[in-house]
């Protein structure tokens, strides 16, 4: 099996603090191109490899404002240029009456952007992912910790990547095809 | 067993996430579009009828007016359908033993009045006044199209509810003056909107929220 | 498997719960918290389940039933009539949607609020939601004299060139109502995900892994998902929040924007939320007392979760009897020969008995919550939840009819009286409502897996090691 | 076996459907035996008859549907993918399709006509409103004028000769009763006898005369349960000699009202409620009004309106009658003072004496013939003829007794009997066995086993007394039918029929005819025939189309007679009335049970209890409490060894020890609507003629009350324990009514404030008296938070702004106005069980509020209709703006945008508005009914709100013409103003008292309306108006003008 055939080259930990440990060895090593894989969030995992920070905030601000503008958008065209109704005699822009929509518009598109965004960012939905392929990254849902690192990382060699993953006492070193 | 979804999996997921936007929008649009159909408005669908009488030829060609036969459309409601006898002043003299015009010589005969197909229908809860309209400038051509070409009638507007409010929401840009009101080849001026809006004040025409007012056609 | 053994209750006053109980029993680790949670929706059925689901099922024919008699005749099949134009219906409407607030309180409040004791308690907290705001949605629509133009409340492009009427808070509860629940569905959903990668990799059934594994959308706990979820979440939470204040002071409006005496108060928003929790915790605790027995979740949902719901219904119901108070007070203060007579009608007119047993149950009864011994006796907290829930539908009940009934003209008082169609639709709703929340526990896990194992994390109850793990167990 | 058997056998069956159960109780052996002898196949063949005929009739109609669209359920029915159009073959003259037109005629009842004008579209009448030429209604109606127009669409009406109970021909008939007429010329007609309702046609009493001379021992007998024997007999006593008198109240300051329910059973109730009425209108330049006393045995319409109302046993009256005589100076009348009733007795005199000749007392028909004499020698002794008073001969037709032919009837000298109209076998006394004898004669059979003896039935339906005689002939509806009709004063009105005979029914004088021996003759060549022989000389055509359009034939009054002095009658010794009397008045809704099984008036609430589909024994509290029995208990009547069962109905008002029950019910043969299922006590009513004797036909002492252990279930529109201000049975007393009296700080806290009284002094001192009773709301006026019309907000100050003002003093609660509104806007009947769900439909209803203390309560009405407010609470709430504001003011409700979410009703402080709970206006609506259905009105579909519209489609219809008009001639404020002033609501034109008016509350054409004068009236206030909803309709304070000498002038209501 040939690097080019391969996904890359993962460790499988029983400890966040081990993987923890690990990640910063393998950072320190210069590898870049490394992901790890836990079945709970590990703080500080992610910005090891610089993932540092996210978009998703910026979506659910604009998605809210989206939908607040065009909820009261809606409301006031309605009752003031396309059907000026006289309803109970209260005035056509009867804005205090309007917020409850606004408000609710805004959460929802808020909600919908956002959630529809860490989605997308995440590259889901993926049910196919090389890891997969590997019988004890079943255990990565349970109690089982991966680090692997891609072969597309301009360091990536079988050998040294893997004997340097061994040297991090993992209980397996395992490698991912592609 | 293999425990694992085939690569080909990643696609087909995304593309059935995007497919539910798309599918829902989709399904919008043409209910939408339905509403819009002449079936479910009727609109420009002619209609068999006991006798194939022609617009054209009475109005078109012969030039009858059509007070002759609707009556009562400058005072009533109802614009009037012509009862039999209308037909047989004429049709006592001419075409009297045309195969086509024999329901209406055996209605004069028997006294029992013909069945014409309905063509321009309000749900019942619409009271249209056709009398009031023809009073303030509305010519008949404006919501029954060019009767004077259509041999067999047919329903040439949409009838929706959105159909007349165009006109009673901007009544300037329809009205005409009144002795044109019978003209079924009155050309509304350039200037439309500016005699319009001269004609609705001449014929009291009231405001368009008073136009728009529920109760001014539904009871 | 973990001890589940029930926690001792006998702690010598004066010490913190929070200090002593904790919301872990000790001995977890990431493993056996997944295997427990996991493996209950995987064991074989009981004939407890299916016993109890064909029950419900049945009483869902009911309910279909009288939606079908409903459909056909009307909605005069109900005992409504003029005044008193709205009755069961409404008064379950509000109910249910009151019920449906304590899901997502707990999971969106005590998240902001860094409560961890939350974990074990929201995801079934947020199907309870879902199921409750389901079983709400159809009174609003059943209520209807011409159901099929139930649409008209919605904005769509019509040939009518009409729209719904905004200054109504019939249709702000269209828009609260339905953002509400999808808002919820997703939160719910979100949360899921990670579980649903587990319960994935646990199944050993294609057709179980197939459907798992589609709607986990083949996530694998990559870090940079991890932190783009969490963000995700607690944002979603941060919506929560307010929606779930916003959607109950709306029901609250639906009253308050109306004139009528016992209706006209603008006590009615912040009265509503609060009623709305109080109701929702009871209900949790119904849901929750016989499941942690059920499903042995007693490590999971320890007396301290108990203990805590216990705290805030005492918190809300203050609240609540707070708003009773206003209500009278207003009657009084206003002035208004009908403020007052709405009033004296509630104590004393054909309808206080609903109005005193409403006390009872709301204001009276809860107080023996002051009690620790109380809090932590399961089977009392489980008592006096039913009795909230009684009280919170009397509550609404009074709300709705007393203040129709008589209003302004003594020409038109009337009175009100439920028929079978009434009494069917409610408890049909009821039978729909459990049967789905059965179905929940058998399809899903109950607790979310993941936040317990980060739990194990926190409580360093994780970090044991390999040595000691024993394999993961094959069902 | 006789009615009273029939009705013994019934109280012990439950839940009979009509026809079962009338075969049953005639099923005894003998019975059913001589029926299945004579009559084949008998007792329902006749019901099969309906359908066809209903075929035949729904052809006729065909056209005419189509055309108006109407019948079909347009609540929400989309446009119709294939409808026929159908035009007439030949159109009628002056037809014009979509426009309504107006037929004058006359609506007979009692015999005496009140004018009518039927409004008719393409060629169904559908709405009848008063003829104002017409002196018996001056333009107003009463709910039966109303309500007849649903009965000529009765799908129960008789369809068809039958002959013992077969369906036969009118042909049969003529052939059976002509040679038996003929073979009794030689002995004159000798054992011939008609029995008649009183009439005053004079075609009909012309043929009846004509049939005299050709039969000279023919008799002819007349029978109507109501009538005005004692007035007769009054008049006989005091003058020798049979007059009729008549009243114009509008020359009465002073009226005393001796038992006389004068605003409603009159024959010129509708003229006497106007004239009454307009003598009680305060206005700022016109501050007086007349003052009535009544005395009265039972609680009337005519009380309720009453300055001082005594409430004595009907006995009693007498008594008090010859106190007031002797106090005014009658001289031969000894009698001491009644106790306790000096006050009023004095009063009353005074107040008499002080107004000569323009005061007036009136007697009713149920007073013995004394107590009218007495009326006479008062108003003589006054000089109150000739003013107030007028005498002519008498206006219906003489004829013999009902008694008198029954005993002919039992000697077996009859052996023919032609009964015309009238159903004497359910309204006849119960000591006159009119029904057993009709059935034997019916029955008899001469040696060579035919029938010995012919009997014959003519009526609208084929009621108690056509079941018992061999044949029934279907007559046609006043709608149908030529005649002519003559009023209370005399003038004649000539009947022309709306539409040809539904179900091919005969009147009368076309039956006349045949018997007179000549059956070519119409009934219209019959008719004309008189009129000829009337007008000679004159240009008849002229004359006759004038009468036709005029609906009244000029120059036909009887002339006014002067009488003499009176003459007075010695006091009659009194019997003592026992513990307990019973009073039977005519119904208010289905008068004597002609009108029982039309479906309106059974659902119309009657004054006072608001009562529906039932009668009931209507007494006291303190009578409640001392027979310990609350509403709906069942009470056995016993009156010397007859009785019923009656629910009794607590009623403020009726006086202590009287048990007041309304004939009409209980029928056996009414139809579908008013047929008494099974137990008499569960249905439609109890009858009350089964106790009630020849002798004492309006009252009876020495009942004896006996309370049963059953209940009925009593359904009214409200709890009428909770409308008044006296301590009742509900725990909590609303205080509906604001007078002086309201201490100050009750004013804002403990009153609302509905109903605002003064007296006439009151006002007087201080004509802002009004508002001020409104407490501090009516001080300053309302804020409001909404932008005004100079800040973009909406502007009502243009175009027509429609506004209503009700008179609470004019109004009389007579519901004319609730029946017209249903005629008018298409407002389904939703049967007694909706109604007990509190799901009546009325756009406009009457409140009746009582008053003061318990045993002499007063009593309010107050008409509620949609008040349209300005900010009107319902539209705000509609969720899908069903229910919106017009630029005129009007609080629109649109059908086809409705849901259903009832939260405008919720938020409706009127709760004005109605709600289709179920599909009452098309499945619970039978075919024929439908036709009746005014095309210019949607029919509300099932979950759909409803209520008022102000008449939107005679707004549309007056605007569309005034706008016509103008942009003809712009310059036609005048004929423009003339033409909205002409505009009137359906209740507004019904109301005989006027007190309803409708317009817009702005000058139009410059000129101010009445409407908006009226709102001008320092007595105008809105109703609720502390909420600020603006309300268009607003009220007019009543007003009330108690004698000093009784009240103190501090004095007031409540």
């Amino acid at each position: 099996m040939s690097s080019e055939t391969l996904y890359g080259m993962a460790a499988e930990f029983d400890t966040p603090e081990a993987i923890l440990e690990a990640a910063r060895v393998v950072r320190r090593y210069g590898y870049r191109e490394a992901r790890t894989y836990t079945p709970f969030p590990v703080g500080g995992l992610a910005e090891i490899f610089g993932f540092e920070r996210t978009w998703i905030p910026a979506f659910f601000l604009a998605g809210g404002i989206f939908g607040a503008a065009g909820g009261f958008f809606m409301q006031w065209f309605a009752n003031v240029v396309h059907l000026p109704w006289d309803i109970g005699g209260k005035p056509m822009n009867s804005w205090p009456a309007f917020i409850p929509i606004t408000f609710e518009m805004g959460i929802l598109f808020a909600a919908l952007t956002g959630v529809t965004a860490m989605i997308v960012l995440n590259r889901l939905p993926q049910p196919f992912h090389a890891m997969f392929q590997l019988p004890a990254f079943e255990r990565a849902s349970r109690d089982r910790f991966f680090l692997c690192i891609k072969s597309t990382d301009p360091q990536f060699s079988r050998e040294k990547t893997a004997d340097l993953l061994k040297s991090l006492h993992p209980l397996a070193v395992l490698e991912v095809p592609r | 067993m293999p425990r694992l979804f085939h690569r080909r999996m990643n696609v087909i997921a995304r593309a059935s996430l995007l497919a539910i936007p798309i599918l829902a929008a989709t399904a919008g649009g043409v209910a939408w579009h339905v509403q819009t159909t002449s079936y479910v408005t009727s609109q420009d669908i002619t209609m068999e009828q006991p006798v194939p009488f022609s617009h054209k030829h009475h109005v078109g060609e012969l030039g009858i007016d059509c007070r002759y036969c609707h009556t009562s459309v400058t005072d009533s409601s109802f614009a009037g359908l012509p009862p039999t006898k209308t037909c047989m002043t004429c049709h006592s003299q001419i075409w009297t033993n045309a195969a086509m015009l024999q329901p209406v010589r055996d209605s004069w005969r028997t006294g029992v009045p013909l069945q014409w197909q309905r063509v321009h229908n309000l749900p019942e809860y619409v009271y249209f006044d056709h009398s009031i309209h023809v009073a303030k400038g509305v010519g008949c051509a404006t919501c029954h199209g060019q009767v004077d070409e259509m041999p067999l009638m047919f329903q040439a507007k949409s009838l929706e509810m959105s159909w007349c409010l165009e006109c009673h929401r901007h009544p300037e840009e329809y009205l005409r003056p009144r002795e044109e009101v019978f003209n079924l080849h009155y050309q509304s001026p350039p200037d439309q909107l500016k005699v319009g809006r001269e004609l609705a004040e001449r014929y009291h025409v009231r405001s368009a929220q008073a136009l728009t007012d529920c109760y001014t056609c539904h009871r | 498997m973990t001890a589940t053994a029930e926690s001792p209750v006998t702690i010598s006053s004066g010490q913190d719960m929070t200090q002593v109980i904790p919301v872990l029993m000790p001995g977890a680790t990431y493993a056996s918290v997944t295997d427990q949670i996991g493996g209950i929706v995987q064991r074989p059925l009981t004939w407890l389940w299916i016993m109890a689901f064909g029950i419900t099922f049945v009483v869902v024919m009911v309910l279909t039933g009288a939606i079908a008699y409903l459909l056909l005749r009307g909605v005069g099949i109900w005992g409504i009539d003029i005044p008193v134009a709205w009755g069961f219906a409404i008064t379950n409407f509000v109910w249910w949607i009151g019920i449906g607030h304590a899901g997502t309180f707990i999971s969106a409040m005590l998240l902001l609020m860094r409560q961890n004791w939350r974990t074990s308690i929201n995801r079934f907290a947020e199907a309870m939601t879902l199921f409750a705001v389901a079983c709400a949605g159809m009174f609003p629509l059943m209520h209807l004299g011409r159901i099929k133009f139930f649409y008209w409340l919605a904005p769509y492009p019509n040939t009518m060139a009409l729209w719904p009427q905004f200054r109504s808070a019939l249709v702000w509860d269209v828009f609260a109502v339905s953002t509400y629940g999808l808002v919820s569905l997703i939160f719910w959903y979100v949360g899921l995900i990670p579980d649903l990668a587990t319960m994935r990799d646990r199944s050993r059934n294609r057709f179980t892994w197939t459907i798992y594994g589609m709607m986990a959308m083949g996530w694998r706990g990559d870090s940079r998902h991890w932190l783009r979820y969490q963000t995700a979440y607690l944002l979603l939470a941060g919506l929560a929040a307010p929606l779930v204040v916003s959607v109950h002071s709306i029901v609250g409006m639906d009253f308050s924007e109306a004139q009528l005496p016992g209706w006209h108060s603008t006590i009615f928003p912040p009265y509503f939320v609060a009623g709305a929790i109080f109701s929702g915790f009871a209900m949790v605790l119904t849901l929750a007392i016989p499941m942690r027995s059920l499903f042995g979740f007693k490590n999971l949902i320890t007396i301290r979760h108990i203990d805590n719901c216990c705290k805030l219904m005492l918190v809300t119901e203050l609240l609540v009897a707070y708003g009773y108070a206003a209500e009278v007070y207003t009657g009084w203060y206003s002035g208004s020969v009908y403020e007052s007579y709405m009033t004296m009608n509630r104590f004393i007119g054909p309808y206080a008995p609903a109005y005193w047993s409403l006390i009872f149950c709301n204001i009276v009864a809860p107080q023996i919550l002051w009690s620790r011994r109380v809090r932590q006796n399961v089977i009392i907290v489980f008592i006096l939840s039913l009795v909230i829930n009684v009280g919170m539908w009397l509550e609404r009940f009074m709300i709705i009819i007393t203040s129709l009934q008589r209003d302004f003209l003594p020409s038109s008082w009337g009175m009100y009286y439920p028929t079978f169609w009434d009494w069917a639709t409610f408890i049909g709703t009821l039978g729909l409502f459990f049967c789905m929340f059965f179905l929940f526990a058998r399809l899903l896990p109950a607790i979310s897996i993941a936040e317990v194992r980060e739990l194990v994390h926190e409580t360093a109850g994780g970090s044991v090691p390999p040595s000691k793990m024993e394999p993961a167990n094959v069902i | 076996m006789n009615l009273s058997e029939v009705r013994s056998r019934l109280s012990n069956q439950r839940g009979q459907a009509l026809w079962r159960s009338m075969e049953e109780l005639c099923d005894t052996p003998e019975f059913r035996k001589s029926l299945e002898r004579e009559f084949p196949g008998g007792v329902d063949g006749w019901i099969n008859s309906g359908d066809q005929s209903r075929r035949r009739f729904l052809q006729l109609m065909g056209a005419s549907l189509m055309l108006a669209g109407a019948g079909t359920m347009s609540g929400c029915s989309d446009k119709p993918r294939d409808e026929k159009i159908v035009p007439y073959v030949d159109a009628p003259e002056m037809l014009v399709a979509g426009k309504p037109m107006f037929f004058a005629t006359a609506m007979p009842m009692g015999g005496f006509g009140r004018g009518v004008l039927v409004c008719s579209q393409e060629g169904r009448p559908i709405k009848i409103e008063g003829n104002p030429d017409h002196p018996a209604s001056l333009g107003g109606t009463d709910s039966f004028m109303q309500a007849s127009i649903l009965g000529l669409y009765d799908p129960d009406r008789s369809q068809a000769v039958t002959r013992g109970g077969e369906i036969s021909t009118w042909a049969a008939f003529w052939e059976t009763v002509r040679p038996r007429l003929e073979s009794k010329r030689q002995t004159g007609g000798e054992g011939v006898r008609l029995l008649l309702e009183p009439t005053t046609s004079p075609t009909v009493l012309a043929q009846l005369d004509e049939l005299q001379r050709q039969f000279p021992r023919l008799r002819r007998h007349h029978w109507d349960p109501i009538g005005r024997e004692n007035t007769t007999a009054g008049m006989v006593a005091a003058y020798g000699k049979s007059f009729a008198a008549q009243y114009d109240l509008s020359a009465a300051r002073v009226v005393v009202s001796l038992d006389s329910d004068f605003l409603f059973d009159e024959s010129a109730s509708l003229r006497y409620s106007r004239q009454f009425m307009d003598g009680r209108r305060v206005r700022r330049d016109r501050q007086e009004m007349n003052r009535l006393y009544v005395a009265e045995g039972t609680l009337t319409i005519t009380g309720s309106t009453a300055d001082h109302r005594l409430a004595i046993r009907p006995s009693e009256i007498a008594i008090l009658a010859r106190a007031l005589a002797a106090a005014c100076g009658v001289s031969g009348v000894n009698t001491e003072m009644p106790a306790g009733r000096e006050k009023w007795i004095n009063a009353a005199a005074a107040d008499l004496a002080a107004n000569r000749g323009a005061c007036l007392v009136m007697v009713g028909e149920s007073q013995p013939a004394e107590v009218h004499a007495l009326g006479h020698a008062i108003n003589h002794l006054l000089g109150n003829l000739g003013h107030t008073v007028h005498f002519t001969e008498p206006v219906l037709g003489q004829s013999d007794s009902l008694d008198v032919l029954v005993d002919e009837m039992r000697s077996g000298k009859i052996d023919t009997l032609l009964i015309f109209g009238t159903n004497p076998a359910y309204t006849s006394p119960a000591d006159i066995p009119f029904a057993a004898e009709l059935l034997r004669m019916s029955k008899m059979r001469s040696a060579d086993g035919t029938f010995a003896n012919l009997t014959a039935h003519l009526g609208l339906y084929d009621d108690e007394t056509a079941y018992l005689c061999q044949w029934h002939l279907h007559q046609s509806h006043y709608l149908e039918s030529w005649g002519d009709i003559r009023a209370f004063d005399g003038t004649a009105s000539i009947l022309q029929p709306l539409i040809a005979p539904l179900y091919g029914g005969k009147s009368a004088s076309e039956v006349l005819e045949v018997l007179l021996g000549r059956p070519e003759r119409s009934a219209y060549e019959v008719l004309r025939g008189y009129w000829v022989s009337q007008w000679k000389n004159a240009d008849f055509e002229r004359q006759w189309s004038t009468a036709l359009k005029s609906g009244v034939i000029a120059g036909t009054a009887l002339p006014l007679q002067d009488l003499g002095s009176p003459k007075v009658v010695a006091s009659a010794s009194e019997k003592s009335a026992g513990e307990w009397e019973v009073v039977f008045r005519p119904d208010y809704s289905v008068w004597d049970g002609c009108f029982s099984n039309n479906p309106w008036l059974q659902e119309l609430p009657r004054p006072f209890t608001k009562l529906t589909w039932d009668n009931a024994a209507m007494i006291s509290p303190a009578t409640a409490e001392k027979l310990n029995v609350v509403d709906g208990d069942v009470v056995r009547l016993m009156l010397n060894k007859r009785s019923i069962n009656a629910p009794v109905l607590v009623t403020p008002g009726v006086p202590d020890g009287v048990i007041s029950v309304s004939l009409g019910y209980g029928r056996l043969r009414a139809g579908h609507i008013g047929t008494v299922h099974g137990d008499q006590t569960i249905g439609v009513g109890f009858d009350a003629y089964a106790i009630r004797t020849a002798g004492e036909r309006w009252f009876a002492g020495g009942v004896q009350v006996i309370k049963t252990k059953r209940t009925h279930r009593l359904v009214m529109t409200r709890s009428h324990h909770a409308m008044g201000t006296f301590t009742n049975k509900e725990s909590l007393k609303p205080d509906a009514i604001a007078t002086e009296q309201t201490p100050e700080w009750a004013r804002e806290t403990a009153n609302r404030k509905l109903v605002r009284v003064a007296t006439l002094e009151q006002f007087k001192a201080n004509t802002n008296i009004i508002k001020e009773l409104g407490g501090e709301s009516e001080k300053k006026p309302l804020l409001s938070l909404y932008p005004g019309p100079e800040h973009g907000g909406w502007d009502y100050s243009k175009g027509y702004q429609w506004g209503m003002s009700i008179d609470l003093t004019s109004c009389i609660g007579c519901n004319a106005c609730v029946v017209a509104c249903q005629a008018e806007n298409n407002i389904p009947v939703v049967g007694k069980e909706e109604i007990s769900r509190q799901r009546e439909m009325h756009w406009i209803r009457i409140d009746d509020y009582f008053g003061g203390s318990l045993d002499d309560p007063k009593i309010y009405h107050q008409p509620v209709p949609c008040m349209h407010c300005e900010n009107a609470p319902c539209e705000y709430v509609c969720p899908v703006g069903a229910t919106t504001h017009s630029v005129e003011g009007l609080n629109q409700m649109t059908y086809n945008r409705c849901v259903g979410t009832r939260y405008c009703s919720n938020n409706c402080p009127y709760k004005v508005r109605r709600f289709n709970f179920l599909a009452y206006a098309d499945a619970e609506t039978t075919e024929q009914r439908k036709l009746q259905r005014n095309p210019d009105v949607t029919v509300r579909t099932n979950g759909v709100m409803e209520k008022c519209s102000y008449c939107i489609q005679r707004i549309q219809r007056t605007r569309i013409e005034a706008e016509k008009m103008l942009v003809e001639n712009s310059g036609a404020q005048q004929a423009e103003f003339n033409l909205i002033e002409r505009l009137q609501t359906a209740c507004q034109q019904a109301c005989p008292t006027r007190a309803i008016e409708f317009g817009s509350i702005i000058p139009v054409g410059g000129e101010k309306t009445r409407v908006a004068k009226l709102k001008d009236e320092p007595l105008d206030y809105g109703l609720l108006r502390e909420l600020s909803t603006r309300p268009r309709t607003t009220y007019l304070a009543r007003l009330t003008n108690p004698n000093p000498s009784i009240e103190p002038a501090k004095g007031g209501a409540a």
